[in-house]
Formats: structure tokens, C-alpha cells, sequence
């Protein structure tokens, strides 16, 4: 059964059409690529389906439920996480509290006033679980916004991981990562599948390629094409639009 | 973490002077010192309450000084009534503060930084120019109260050493209950809305709840103070919530140092005792009050507390 | 009725400009540079004071105005160097603070040299007349004048900001002072020399309002709110916006209280509607704030976040 | 055109430079490479007098400017293309581009066609552009400096596939014409194709430098350092 | 306590806009207390503080006045809502409190208080003279004018009282409004016979000069603290004959006057308004009372001394009824420009004779 459905998806900012009548179907359990262009829409569609940014008109449907018109908050209740492409963190708590903050999101009541939270061994343990998945343990007592901008990366993902959502938004995650680092969410991301649907934006083809079970590339508000990864790869249109000729090789 | 245990000493200490004062007055056969010190009470309670929404939700609201209006026309108006208890007093300010703040404070936090401030300083103008046409309460003249508060039907407040010692069990009081408050979920939930409130979202919280219910909890906060300084001047008037005082609260949780609570309250003490300490050694004090103020922003990157922390 | 509508109308739009003029010095340093500079108030005030004292030192307010300038100007210079350029990477609470003590300090140090009493200019005899509007009404010929400077320094500033390198280096400057230096501008001299202008179009608008209104150790503080309201209501960051937000809130202020009691009388008897009226009066403006902030939380030209 | 030695540099109490040392030359293409948080950008920073140096000693173009103001050192030739990209979000494209203009042979129409891109957003501000369309920003805003030693960190973070080449073939041209080039980036393979030398950064030193030949000669560094 | 020493507690607004009217009180009372020398014959120590006008702070201070100091006489203050913050820490305590400027209704009615003296005039009685000078004139269209406070309020129910014509309108405006263009269009519409306006301090000085730029010179203006020795120096030109209600002007022809103005002129470089005045003839009073009682220590006999207001007074006649308050002359004053260049008022003519205010009936003394 597919877990996400959306239709008609649309949204401009003045003249500009960022989104438009999108469609885009992702199946349970599946890793689903979009790549395209600067500017194609990419992050714009994660933040409609996020509920950051509202929409013009469209439908997505979660797991059977229209999300249209819910709150980001209330979407990542219902399962959908999101990592950001433009790093947003907690940047004077530490790498620790700001994964510790959403595991508490997770885990319910956070109308407690009383006792401290520092001390919840609970929340603490599966924080420092997540930074380890992600290669950052070593910094947990630093504060996030003086860690350098490739473990600021790191800990964008660590947090997304945290709320453990049915389906997670990741928009470039490798960005900004080195070469070491870079294999290590790669390998983060093939350990999820399964267990987790995943769309991924990212502009490295390498890991696209290995990772995506499905690709679809978005090209100025439309989906032009879905396919497999080796579909893909040798549509002559994706390699002129977007791929060029070193990914295309 | 190592503040922690830093931060609890200092209180201890800062708490134990205020506990012995009273002694020291008897000593020095200074009774006049027990009143600045009530009032200085008064000012710390209600700095300790903007510092919980702007040290930690990074709600700068320039208009608290509206609850400590609400707070003290409880009183006269209660007084008036006919109703002298201390505890149905500050009910009533608890109250009226609750509604206020859950009305002002929805809309307040559509907007953020420096809008939230002046939004939040339009409210408690409307306050204020609400009790100056207030006629029956004397205007922008206020009123004068008959007597202070009653505590189970006994008139004990009227002695100041009192009326001292509740502002203080009341301060200490409401000092740990922040302090538990920043420590708990919830506080991590309301620095983490003042960090990023994008990113809390995005991880499922509504950061406007907690927002909200922090600027409720502040507003009470202050209310209480407008109660205590109601009875320490035996006088309510608007001017109690003209955006001076919400200035001077801001400058005073600013003065101490943001976000650690304790800084608040220190900023109000030192501030008030500057002020009187310095009125008696010249006419010109607000020069010396204000190069203070100045040195301090200057070679201090926190505040007060930032003189006491060791610096690379 | 229909005449004096109109003529309320230009009153208010008069003192939106007044209002808007003497906000200029302030949206250039709060607006665009973003610096939240609570001695915009006094260095206005100083800037009357000063023009009242060289008016009586030369014997004529065009002089007095044209000393007032560069002296203002000196003022932010010195200022600039002491305080301000240590706190523009400072949170704001901190150039809060900072500048509060300035407005204790500097209204302190009026009250020494000028005394507490207030003080006036005497207006030039060519502008001190009216002119003949339509019947009885008649309309100041310095409010004329008023009116040109404000417009003037409107279309100066937005011009500026809007149009030129600096003003781009400024805007630029505002949001990230490390990156336009590493891009090779001395981004502290700039700031050096804007905000210095930003207290000299302070001292013009307090020397501009000398002849109308009072001087005295008072009357910064008075305009402050008002001219952060307007800032506000207008949009951070946006000349237009402030321009837009003054002429508003004249106009919204003048027509309130001229109209305001004829209207609610329309909607409750008389006696309650006098109560009313006086009860809103004094709130107008900032009914106004909260319901624009409510609406459009980042003002009516401010960039949404 | 650039030396850099024993550079050390901390924030606050923590120093995260020890010693960082090497050159580069006139028309030479250099990268600096190495694992997250190793110390790249705060050697940028500091060569930049954005952070200060605790020792050591950074001459450009002869002259020593240890610790001179930022627009000091930009004005001696460097132009900067900062990590995390840095545009000024008030500021539209145009605005962007023009602001710091110095006179060259970087004008706004030669950003433009290289950048087709940017000119179809002129008049979006900063944040109203997407991550890649930012970065583009960031390198014009830095050629219209008309450095003679550009500095790009994280060179081309977000930027598709074909724009990333088309990034290469520029900074290839920009070598051609006899400009220097200090480079940041994670695609090392395509940065051997026309730098000249490469510099590797490890907890704040420099362990390791020389040429391509002897970076693709030299398995264990990449394995070592890199991990790649 | 030391019996020779009379300690006098000077309160008054010393900072913020309000101080000039407080520097002229303290200055008023200061030039008396250094004629006198020693007042009432004993050792005089004079502590003088700063109320800020600020209510609260004002409470303080009294206390710390009167516990502190221990003083035994509390002069102060100039402003309607601290003379209500201090009167109970003052009273309270047993000191005598002698307000040389505020006069509310409140403590000359039903809260009238045995420790309690004015000396200055019920704050409705100037009004009530203007009130009566337009009545008298003929007027029978006039134009009220009064910021929107409780003071301003007051003020136009004064008026009313003694004027019974038409009010052509009636506005309350802003505190500290700026501009008046808007009333003053309204004004300029209508044309009535007199404008009456209650304009304190600097909103007084922004009324009157573009009154006169707007041209409506023509229409009388009637005034009560609007126009006085404290704002003619901003309002000069502007102002020029003008009118106001005062139970006193400068130019009153008395010895006692002559010497107070002279003295007050030479010391201060300006010319004094009725704050100095009161502040003077406050000074005078407790000497003239402490000399009669024989001392402080006997309050019930200080009272009743001071009851008897054994002085000369620079205004002529001056007596107290049964609630503290005075009973007194009050004239229609018109701003002048004398021959030394500076600007002050001066009688036109007497108003009312031995004039008690309307709220003494509802004082209970006790
Ligand atoms: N707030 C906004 N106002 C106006 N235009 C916007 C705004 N946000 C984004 N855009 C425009 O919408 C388009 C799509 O942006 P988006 O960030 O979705 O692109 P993207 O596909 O994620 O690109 P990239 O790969 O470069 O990150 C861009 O051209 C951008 O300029
Ligand atoms: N503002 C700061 N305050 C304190 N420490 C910092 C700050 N910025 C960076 N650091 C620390 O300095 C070290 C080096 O950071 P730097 O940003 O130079 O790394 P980098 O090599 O550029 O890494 P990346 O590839 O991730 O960008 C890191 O350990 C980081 O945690
Ligand atoms: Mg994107
Ligand atoms: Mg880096």
C-alpha cells in the first residue's frame, strides 16, 4: 500500500509557480529519490508536505489521512519527520538536549514542571544512541552551535532520526558532510530502509544511485519522471537537464 | 551543568542576607531600611517573573508592569469591597493576570522579536490608560489604601517586619518554583521555542502552547508583586503600570544578567539600592545610575552575573 | 463639516509627517542598521535644546538649525566611538540597556546645563504667520515648512537605502557585519558615519520642532514611544513602511479624536459615548499597533519571517 | 600569494588550531582537505582576520597581515565564498551582487551568464532563494570582488550535478587566466583534475601536502585522513 | 531627639519633566528659610528629597522623611497624586504635612485631617474663578479645553460651576499631546466667544504657541495653569495677553511681596510663579506657628497655631477654614511682557473675596 499520496500539489509565490499540480506517490518501506535542478521546487515540496510552508490547493495523504491544512507539529505526531537542507538546530543547547528535545517530543507530555528534565535517563540514553548512530557521541556535551558545519549536518539528522517517524523528509543530508562522514549517513540511511520510508533529496548521485529503490526527478513544479535508478540514469533527458555528462558517465 | 551548584550557593547567600535584615535594622535602629527592602522584594518577584518568559522563552514583554497594575488594583479594589484577605487578594490578581495574559499573550505571540515588544507594550498601555479613566479609583491620581491586607482575618501585615517576611517566603517561594519550572520538560520546551522555534515544530511541538502558558505563569508571577507593593506603599495608582516601570523591570532583569533567575533578582536589588544610595550622595544621580548602567553593558557580557563568571 | 473633514485630514497627514520626521533618525538606526537605540529621544532632544541656544547666540533660527547639524552630528560621532560601536554584535537587550543609561545620563546632563524649565526658539517673523485656507480657517505657514522637511528627508532616506551602494551596505551590514567586511568594506567606519547621520537627522527634527513645541528635559521621551510605534506599525527595515506607518498613525490619531466621539455617538447615547470616547482616546495608537501586529505580525512593509 | 605558518586560533578557550602551515602561489590552485571539524574553516577565518590568530603568520601578496581587519585583507586580493553561504537576506540578487563590487574583469552581466539561473531570480531577496541558487549567489558576490585569490569553502554544497561541472570547468578558467584559487570541497576526485596542489588538515595541523600526482600515489592519505 | 532642632522635610519633583514646579517650590521655601534664619526661633535643619513623581517612590521617601529624619514637619509636594501617596506615611506617623501646591477635594472634604494644611487653594478654585470671569464677561459660547485626566476632568466641573452660559465644546486630550491642530481647527470652525483651557507644563507650551500660529488670537483665551511664570519663559510672544486665574501675580503691590519677588529675582535669575509663592509663604507660616506654640514638641498646640495662620502672607489676605484649606482672594491675571524683558502675569482684576473652597461642609475635624 503506499503511505504517501499527493495530488494536484501546488504552490506559487507571486508569478512564480514553485510547486505545480504535483503528483507523487511513495510506497511503505520504500527509498524514494528527487533529484533536480536549483530551484526545481525540491525543498519547497518537502516543506508543503512538512506543513511548514501552506499550499495553494492539492491533496497529501498520510497513511489513509488528508494532512492538508495540519500544523507541522501535528504531522510529525502522525509520523513525519524532516531533516533540513538549510541546517536548523538548537544552537545553545547542547548536541545532546537538542536530540534529547525530540525524543521528549516523541514520548509524550511535556506539560511537566517539576522534575528535572537533565536527569531523565530515559530521554538521554536514546539521544546519545542517535548521535552515535550518526558519528557524533564525541560531541554530545558541545554545544551545537559551535560543532563545524559538517557535524551541524550530522546532528540535523540525528534529531530527524529521534522522533523515529513512520516517514522521514531528507532534504540533502549530505551536504556539507566529507567523504568519511558522507559513507557513514549513507550507510545510517541503508540501515533505516525497511524499517523506515524514506524520501531523500540529495545532489549526490553516488548515493542516490545506491541507495534509491525509486527515483523521480522534478524539474520546475512537475514531476517529469519516475523510475528505477537505472531508469533513470539513462534517460537522455534527465542527463541534459540534471545529470550532466561526469554523473551521467 | 557546574553552574547548578554555583547558582544554588549564590541564592542561599542572597536569600540568608535578605532572611537576617531585619535583624541589622533593629541593630542599626534603621526601621526605614526594612521598608526600601520590602519594595525591593516587591520589584525582585516581579523581575523574576519577566526573566522566566525572557531569559528562557526569549519573550521580551514590555508591558509586564501591567500585572503589577492588575495586581495592586486587586487590592484596592478588593479592599474597597470589603474583602481584606492577603489570600483572596492575590487570587484575585492571579486571576485577573491569567485572563490578561492568556488574551494579550495569543495575540502577542503571533509576532516575535522586537514586534512582540512593542505589541505586548500596546496591551499594557491600553491597561494603563484603562485605570487612568478609572474615575471610581481616583484616575491617573490612584487611591489610597486604608489598610494592608489581612491574613486570616488578623491585621499582622500592618507591621512592616511582617509584611517583610511574607514578600520574602513569597519571593524564595516563587524563586524555586521557576527555577524547577526551567529545569523540567517544559523548560527545555520553552528555551527550545526561544533557540528555534522552526526546528520544535519540526520535531511535533506547537511552541504556542508553552508559550503561552509560560507568559500566563509570568503574568501571575508578577500580579503577586503588584500585591506586595500594593500593601508596602499603602497606595495603588496607574502609575504603577506606566511602560517606565516595564522599561525598568526590563533593565533590572537585563542589569542582573539574562536567563539564570537569580540574575534578576540581583539586578532588582542592586538596581533599587543603587538608586537609593546614589539619590543620597547627589541631586545628579540618574548621571551616575546611567554611566553605571552603561560600564556594566560595556565590560560585561552578561549582565552582573557576567562580572562574577571567570572570563578567557 | 465636509471642510473641516478635509482640513483634519491634512492635520493628520501633517502630523504624520512631523511624526515621521522625527522617526527618520531612528528608522535609519533601528530600522536598517537594527540597532535599538533608546537615546533616539535625547539626542533629539538636545538637538532643540542645542538649536535654542545657537538661535539666541546668532539671533536667527536658520542659523541656529544650520549649527545644530553638524553639532548633532559630532554628538552621534562621539557617541558612536564611546558605546554604540561595541554593542552592534550585541544582543539587543544589551543596546537596550546600554542606551537606557545614555537617556539618564544625557537627560541628567540637560537638565545641569539647560536648567528644567521649558524653553522655546522664537519663530522667524517671515514663517510665524498663517495663511487663509478656506473661511475662517487658517493654516501655520511653519507647518509648510514642516511638511517640506519631512517629505524631503523621506525621499533623501528612501533614496539612499534604497538606491545606493551604501544603503545596500548598510542593509547588508545590518543582518552580517563579518561577511561585508571580509567582502572589503570597513563596515565600522560606515556605521561610524550612518550613525552619526542618524543623530544628526535626530538634532534637525528636534530643531525643526523647537518654534511649535516645547523644549524641555521632557520631551524626548515623549516622542520615543511614538516614534518606535511607528517604525513598527510600518515594518522593520523598510523607509516606506515608516513613512507609511507615521502618515497612519497622524492620521488615525488626529481623525480619532476629532471624529472618534461624533461616531460612537452615532452608536450609543451621548453620556456613555463620552465615557467611551475618553476611555479610547489616549489608546488609539495603540489599538492600532496591536491590530496591525495581529494582522500582519511584521508590520505592513516588514519582510515576514 | 598566500602563506600561511604555525597558524594557531581557538574560540575562547578551546583552540582548535595548532599549527597550520602552507602557500599559495600565484595562479595556483590549491585545496584544503580533510574530516568534519578538523579546522578548515577556522583556517579560512583566520586567514581572513575574522578569528584572531594566537601565533603565527599569514602574508599575502608579501605583505604581512596577521590579524588585519577583514576588509583590510579583502581589499589585498582575497575574495571569499564563505561556508553555509552566507548571502544577505534583505538584499536582492542584484543587490547582492553589486554591493561590495570592486572594478575587474568579474562584471554583473559575466556573473550572469554564468549564472543564468540568478538572472531569472533578480529580484528575489537572499532567503527567498533555494540552497543551490544561494550558493551561486555567494561565488558571484565573491567574483564581483575581483579577487586575485578566490577562497571558496564547501565550493559547491548543494548544487546539482551539472551545475557543480559547470563550476569546474569556471574555476579551471579562472587558473587559466592566472588567478589563485584556495578550494574547500568534498568531491576530491574532481578536484584533482585541475588543482595543483592539496593541503591536509587533521585536528588542526597540517599533516600532509603535495601535489595530485602524489595525493593519487599515496593511497594510505586518502585512507588515513580522508577516509575515502 | 534633640528638643532646640525643627527638622522640615522638603518633597517635591526635583527630576523629570515636572521639576520645574518642584525646584520652584523648593526654591520658594529654601529663600524664605534663609531670611528667616532659624525658624520659629530653633536650630532648622531642612532635608530636602526627590519624589521623581512616581507615586510609589513618593511614599517612601515620606516614610523615610518621617522614620528615618524624623522630621516633624512634612512640606511637599507640587502634583495631585503624590500629595495621595504621602498623606497616610506622613499623618500616620504625627508629623504635620503642609502641602504648598497640591489641593484635592477628597482631603478638603471628607477626608479632611487634623495633621493636613494647604497652602496654596482648593485645585478647583482656580478654575471656578475663570468660570466666573466668563460668566461676568458675557460670554456665552465658550470653548473647553483639559487633557484627559482626572485633574483635567476636575478642572472643566470647576469651571462649570461658576460658569452657567453655553460650552460651544468640550475635549479632553491626550497627556502630553503634542499636537493641537486638530482642536484648534475645531475651534477655529466654531468661533466662540472664549476658549478655556486647563494645559499643565509642556503641553501648556505646545497649546499656546500654535494657538497663536493658527492664528485664533482674536478669540479670548482663558486659562488655568496654562500660562505662568513657569512656562511664559517657553511661551513668550505667544502668550501675550493671555488670561489666567491666580490668588496671586508677581506685580502684587504689597512691601511683603516686593521683597519676596526682588529676593527670589536676584537669588534665581527668574521670575517666580505661584509655586515659589506658596512654597514662601509656607516657610513664613510654620515660623509664624512654631513662634506662637512655643516649640514642636506640643503638636495639638503646633496645630492649633498653625490653625490661626499667624503670618503676613505676599498675597494679602490669607486665613484657613475649618479643613486646613485656605480662604483667600483669587484675580484674573493677564501675561505681560515687563520692562526688564521677561515675561509674568499680572493682576487685571479681583474675582472673588475671601474665597473658601466648596468642599468644607463634608469636613468632619477631629
Ligand atoms: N519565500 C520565497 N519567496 C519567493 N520565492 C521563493 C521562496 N522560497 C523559495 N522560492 C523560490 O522557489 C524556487 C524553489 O525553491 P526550492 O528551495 O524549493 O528549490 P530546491 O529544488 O530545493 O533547490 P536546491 O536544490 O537549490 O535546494 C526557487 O527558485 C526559489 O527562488
Ligand atoms: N564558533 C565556535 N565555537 C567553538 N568551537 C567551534 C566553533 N566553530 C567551530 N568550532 C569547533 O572547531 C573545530 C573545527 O571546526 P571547523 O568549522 O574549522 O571544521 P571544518 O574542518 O571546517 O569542518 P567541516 O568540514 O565540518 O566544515 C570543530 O571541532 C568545531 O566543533
Ligand atoms: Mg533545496
Ligand atoms: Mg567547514
Amino acid at each position: 500500500m503506499s503511505l504517501l499520496k499527493v495530488r494536484n500539489l501546488r504552490k506559487s509565490y507571486g508569478a512564480l509557480k514553485v510547486t505545480d499540480d504535483l503528483d507523487l506517490t511513495v510506497e511503505e518501506g520504500e527509498l524514494h529519490a528527487i533529484i533536480g535542478p536549483n530551484g526545481a521546487g525540491k525543498s519547497t515540496l518537502i516543506a508543503q508536505l512538512s506543513g511548514q510552508a501552506g499550499s495553494d490547493c492539492g491533496s497529501v495523504r498520510f497513511a489513509g489521512a488528508e494532512m492538508m491544512g495540519r500544523p507541522m507539529h501535528a504531522r510529525v505526531r502522525a509520523g513525519i519527520s524532516r531533516s533540513f537542507q538549510i541546517t536548523s538546530i538548537l544552537p545553545n543547547f547542547t548536541a545532546l538536549e537538542n536530540v534529547a528535545t525530540a525524543v521528549q517530543a516523541r514520548q509524550g507530555s511535556s506539560f511537566r514542571f517539576f522534575s528535572p528534565v537533565a536527569e531523565e535517563h530515559g530521554l538521554n540514553d536514546q539521544a546519545l544512541a542517535a548521535l552515535d548512530r550518526v558519528g557524533i557521541a564525541d560531541r554530545a556535551f558541545f554545544h551545537a552551535g559551535s560543532l563545524s558545519h559538517g557535524e551541524k549536518r550530522q546532528l540535523e539528522l540525528a534529531i530527524a532520526l529521534a522522533t523515529r517517524p513512520r516517514l522521514l523528509l531528507l532534504d540533502e543530508p549530505l551536504a556539507g558532510t566529507s567523504g568519511a562522514e558522507a559513507e557513514r549517513l549513507v550507510e545510517v540511511m541503508r540501515g533505516l530502509k525497511g524499517d523506515v520510508t524514506l524520501v531523500l533529496i540529495e545532489h549526490d548521485m553516488d548515493a542516490v544511485f545506491s541507495l534509491a529503490d525509486r527515483i523521480s526527478v522534478l524539474v520546475y513544479g512537475r514531476i517529469v519522471a519516475t523510475g528505477s535508478p537505472d531508469a533513470i540514469r539513462d534517460d537522455p533527458q534527465v542527463r541534459a537537464a540534471y545529470l550532466g555528462e561526469e554523473e551521467g558517465a | 551543568m557546574r553552574l547548578i551548584p554555583t547558582r544554588a550557593w549564590a541564592a542561599t547567600i542572597l536569600f540568608s542576607a535578605f532572611a537576617i535584615l531585619p535583624l541589622i535594622a533593629v541593630g542599626l535602629n534603621d526601621s526605614y531600611l526594612i521598608v526600601i527592602a520590602t519594595r525591593i522584594l516587591a520589584y525582585a518577584i516581579a523581575a523574576l517573573a519577566l526573566d522566566l518568559i525572557l531569559g528562557y522563552g526569549g519573550m521580551v514583554s514590555f508591558g509586564h508592569a501591567a500585572y503589577l497594575g492588575i495586581g495592586a488594583y486587586s487590592v484596592a479594589i478588593l479592599s474597597r469591597a470589603g474583602f481584606t484577605d492577603l489570600g483572596l487578594h492575590m487570587l484575585a490578581a492571579i486571576a485577573g493576570a491569567a485572563i490578561f495574559a492568556l488574551v494579550t499573550g495569543a495575540i502577542s505571540l503571533r509576532t516575535r522579536g522586537i514586534y512582540f515588544i512593542m505589541i505586548t507594550l500596546a496591551f499594557a498601555q491600553m491597561a494603563y490608560f484603562f485605570f487612568i479613566s478609572l474615575s471610581a479609583y481616583g484616575g491617573d491620581d490612584g487611591v489610597a489604601l486604608d489598610a494592608r491586607s489581612t491574613l486570616f482575618g488578623h491585621n499582622v501585615l500592618e507591621d512592616d517586619t511582617a509584611l517583610y517576611y511574607t514578600a520574602l517566603t513569597l519571593l524564595v517561594g516563587l524563586y524555586l518554583l521557576a527555577v524547577a519550572i526551567t529545569r523540567s520538560r517544559f523548560g527545555r520546551v520553552l528555551t527550545g521555542a526561544r533557540e528555534n522555534p522552526v526546528r520544535m515544530q519540526a520535531i511535533g511541538f506547537s511552541p504556542f502552547r508553552y508559550q503561552l502558558t509560560a507568559f500566563v505563569i509570568s503574568g501571575c508571577m508578577a500580579a503577586i508583586a503588584g500585591v506586595m507593593l500594593a500593601n508596602q506603599t499603602s497606595y495603588v495608582s496607574p502609575a504603577f503600570m506606566n511602560w517606565h516601570r516595564s522599561g525598568e523591570l526590563v533593565v533590572m532583569v537585563v542589569f542582573g544578567g539574562i536567563g539564570n533567575l537569580l540574575g534578576a533578582v540581583a539586578g532588582a536589588t542592586i538596581a533599587l539600592l543603587l538608586e537609593e544610595w546614589l539619590a543620597l550622595l547627589t541631586d545628579h544621580w540618574p548621571l551616575l545610575f546611567g554611566l553605571i548602567l552603561v560600564l556594566v553593558v560595556l565590560y560585561s557580557r552578561d549582565g552582573l552575573s557576567g562580572l562574577f563568571r571567570r572570563r578567557p | 463639516m465636509t471642510n473641516l473633514f478635509l482640513l483634519q485630514l491634512l492635520n493628520g497627514m501633517q502630523f504624520g509627517i512631523l511624526l515621521f520626521l522625527i522617526a527618520a533618525g531612528l528608522t535609519l538606526v533601528f530600522g536598517i542598521m537594527d540597532f535599538v537605540n533608546l537615546a533616539h529621544g535625547v539626542i533629539y532632544m538636545v538637538g532643540a535644546y542645542l538649536a535654542v541656544t545657537f538661535t539666541q547666540m546668532t539671533g536667527s533660527y536658520g542659523l541656529g538649525l544650520l549649527l545644530t547639524l553638524p553639532a548633532t552630528l559630532l554628538i552621534g560621532l562621539v557617541l558612536e566611538l564611546l558605546v554604540f560601536r561595541k554593542l552592534y554584535d550585541r544582543p539587543h537587550l544589551d543596546q537596550v540597556l546600554a542606551t537606557f543609561g545614555l537617556v539618564m545620563i544625557v537627560t541628567e546632563t540637560v537638565e545641569i546645563v539647560w536648567g528644567a524649565a521649558p524653553l522655546s526658539v522664537q519663530m522667524p517673523d517671515l514663517l510665524s504667520g498663517s495663511v487663509p485656507l478656506v473661511g475662517h480657517l487658517r493654516y501655520p505657514v511653519f507647518r509648510l515648512v514642516v511638511i517640506g522637511a519631512g517629505l524631503a528627508t523621506a525621499i533623501g532616506l528612501w533614496l539612499v537605502i534604497t538606491r545606493t551602494r551604501i544603503g545596500m551596505r548598510l542593509r547588508a551590514g545590518a543582518t552580517n557585519r563579518a561577511m561585508v567586511s571580509a567582502l572589503g568594506v570597513d563596515i565600522r567606519k560606515l556605521f561610524t558615519i550612518i550613525f552619526a547621520f542618524g543623530a544628526m537627522l535626530a538634532g534637525f527634527a528636534g530643531a525643526m520642532v523647537a518654534p511649535i513645541l516645547t523644549v524641555d528635559p521632557g520631551m524626548g521621551e515623549s516622542v520615543l514611544i511614538l516614534a518606535f510605534v511607528v517604525i513598527v506599525i510600518g515594518g522593520i527595515g523598510s523607509v516606506k513602511g515608516a513613512f507609511a506607518g507615521a502618515l497612519l498613525v497622524g492620521l488615525v490619531d488626529t481623525l480619532g479624536r476629532s471624529f472618534g466621539p461624533i461616531l460612537l455617538r452615532a452608536l450609543m447615547d451621548p453620556a456613555a459615548a463620552g465615557q467611551a470616547g475618553r476611555v479610547l482616546a489616549p489608546m488609539l495608537v495603540y489599538i492600532l499597533m496591536a491590530v496591525i501586529l495581529a494582522v500582519r505580525p511584521a508590520g505592513l512593509f516588514g519582510a515576514k519571517t | 600569494m598566500l602563506t600561511v605558518e604555525g597558524l594557531q586560533a581557538a574560540y575562547g578557550q578551546s583552540q582548535v588550531l595548532h599549527d597550520i602551515g602552507f602557500h599559495v602561489a600565484e595562479g595556483e590552485v590549491v585545496t584544503l582537505l580533510g574530516r568534519n571539524g578538523m579546522g578548515k574553516t577556522t583556517t579560512v577565518s583566520t586567514i581572513f582576520g575574522l578569528l584572531p590568530a594566537r601565533a603565527g603568520r599569514v602574508t599575502i601578496a608579501g605583505t604581512d597581515m596577521t590579524n588585519a581587519a577583514p576588509h583590510r585583507i579583502a581589499r589585498a586580493g582575497l575574495g571569499l565564498v564563505p561556508e553555509g553561504r552566507q548571502v544577505f537576506p534583505t538584499l536582492d540578487v542584484r543587490e547582492n551582487l553589486i554591493a561590495m563590487a570592486r572594478p575587474g574583469q568579474w562584471t554583473l552581466d559575466r556573473v550572469l551568464a554564468l549564472f543564468p539561473r540568478l538572472g531569472e531570480r533578480m529580484s528575489h531577496k537572499g532567503n527567498q532563494l533555494s540552497g543551490g541558487e544561494q550558493q551561486m549567489l555567494a561565488i558571484g558576490r565573491a567574483l564581483m570582488t575581483n579577487p586575485r585569490l578566490v577562497v571558496l569553502d564547501e565550493a559547491t554544497e548543494g548544487l546539482a550535478p551539472l551545475i557543480r561541472d559547470e563550476i569546474w570547468a569556471c574555476l579551471t578558467q579562472l587558473k587559466a587566466a592566472g588567478e589563485s584559487i584556495l578550494i574547500i570541497d568534498k568531491n576530491v576526485d574532481a578536484l584533482t583534475r585541475f588543482a595543483d596542489r592539496h593541503v591536509v588538515i587533521e585536528k588542526g595541523r597540517t599533516v600532509w601536502s603535495g601535489d595530485n600526482d602524489a595525493l593519487r600515489g599515496t593511497p594510505e592519505i586518502k585512507e588515513r585522513f580522508l577516509h575515502v | 531627639q534633640d528638643d532646640d532642632t525643627l527638622k522640615i522635610g522638603l518633597i517635591f519633583t526635583l527630576s523629570g519633566p515636572g521639576a520645574v514646579l518642584g525646584e520652584m517650590g523648593r526654591d520658594g521655601f529654601l529663600l524664605a528659610a534663609d531670611q528667616i534664619g532659624e525658624i520659629g526661633g530653633m536650630t532648622t535643619q531642612i532635608v530636602v528629597v526627590d519624589d521623581e513623581q512616581k507615586p510609589d517612590i513618593a511614599a517612601n521617601k515620606a516614610r523615610e522623611l518621617v522614620e528615618r529624619d524624623e522630621v516633624d514637619i512634612v512640606v511637599g509636594p507640587i502634583f495631585s497624586n503624590i500629595l495621595g501617596a504621602i498623606m497616610k506615611p506622613v499623618t500616620d506617623s504625627g508629623a504635620i504635612l503642609i502641602s504648598p501646591n497640591a489641593g484635592t477635594s477628597n482631603f478638603a472634604g471628607a477626608e479632611c485631617n487634623r495633621n493636613f494644611f494647604v497652602t496654596s487653594y482648593q485645585n478647583d478654585q482656580m478654575h471656578e474663578v475663570m468660570g466666573a470671569y466668563a460668566q461676568e464677561q458675557g460670554y456665552d459660547n465658550v470653548f473647553l479645553l483639559a487633557p484627559n485626566y482626572q485633574a483635567g476632568k476636575d478642572s472643566l466641573a470647576g469651571f462649570k460651576h461658576s460658569y452657567k452660559g453655553n460650552v460651544a465644546g468640550e475635549i479632553f486630550t491626550q497627556l502630553g499631546q503634542l499636537d493641537y491642530s486638530a482642536e484648534l481647527a475645531q475651534i477655529a470652525a466654531m468661533q466662540p466667544d472664549a476658549v478655556f483651557a486647563f494645559m499643565p507644563g509642556g503641553m501648556g507650551v505646545n497649546l499656546v504657541k500654535q494657538y497663536r500660529q493658527a492664528g485664533l488670537e482674536t478669540i479670548p483665551f482663558l486659562s488655568a495653569f496654562t500660562v505662568d511664570e513657569s512656562t511664559l519663559p517657553a511661551q513668550q510672544d505667544a502668550a501675550l495677553g493671555f488670561f489666567a486665574g491666580s490668588n496671586w501675580a508677581p506685580d502684587m503691590d504689597n512691601p511683603q511681596n516686593k521683597e519676596f519677588v526682588e529676593a527670589y529675582e536676584a537669588k534665581y535669575g527668574k521670575v517666580p510663579a505661584t509655586y515659589a509663592m506658596q512654597a514662601y509663604d509656607t516657610a513664613h507660616l510654620i515660623d509664624g506657628a512654631i513662634r506662637e506654640a512655643g516649640g514642636v514638641g506640643d503638636k495639638d498646640a503646633l496645630i492649633a497655631a498653625l490653625e490661626k495662620a499667624p503670618f503676613t502672607s505676599v498675597r494679602g489676605d490669607f486665613s484657613f477654614g475649618p479643613n486646613h484649606y485656605p480662604v483667600q482672594d483669587f484675580y484674573l491675571t493677564e501675561v505681560v511682557r515687563r520692562e526688564d524683558g521677561n515675561y509674568a502675569t499680572s493682576v487685571v482684576k479681583k474675582i472673588f473675596d475671601d474665597y473658601a473652597d466648596n468642599y468644607v461642609g463634608e469636613c468632619q475635624m477631629n
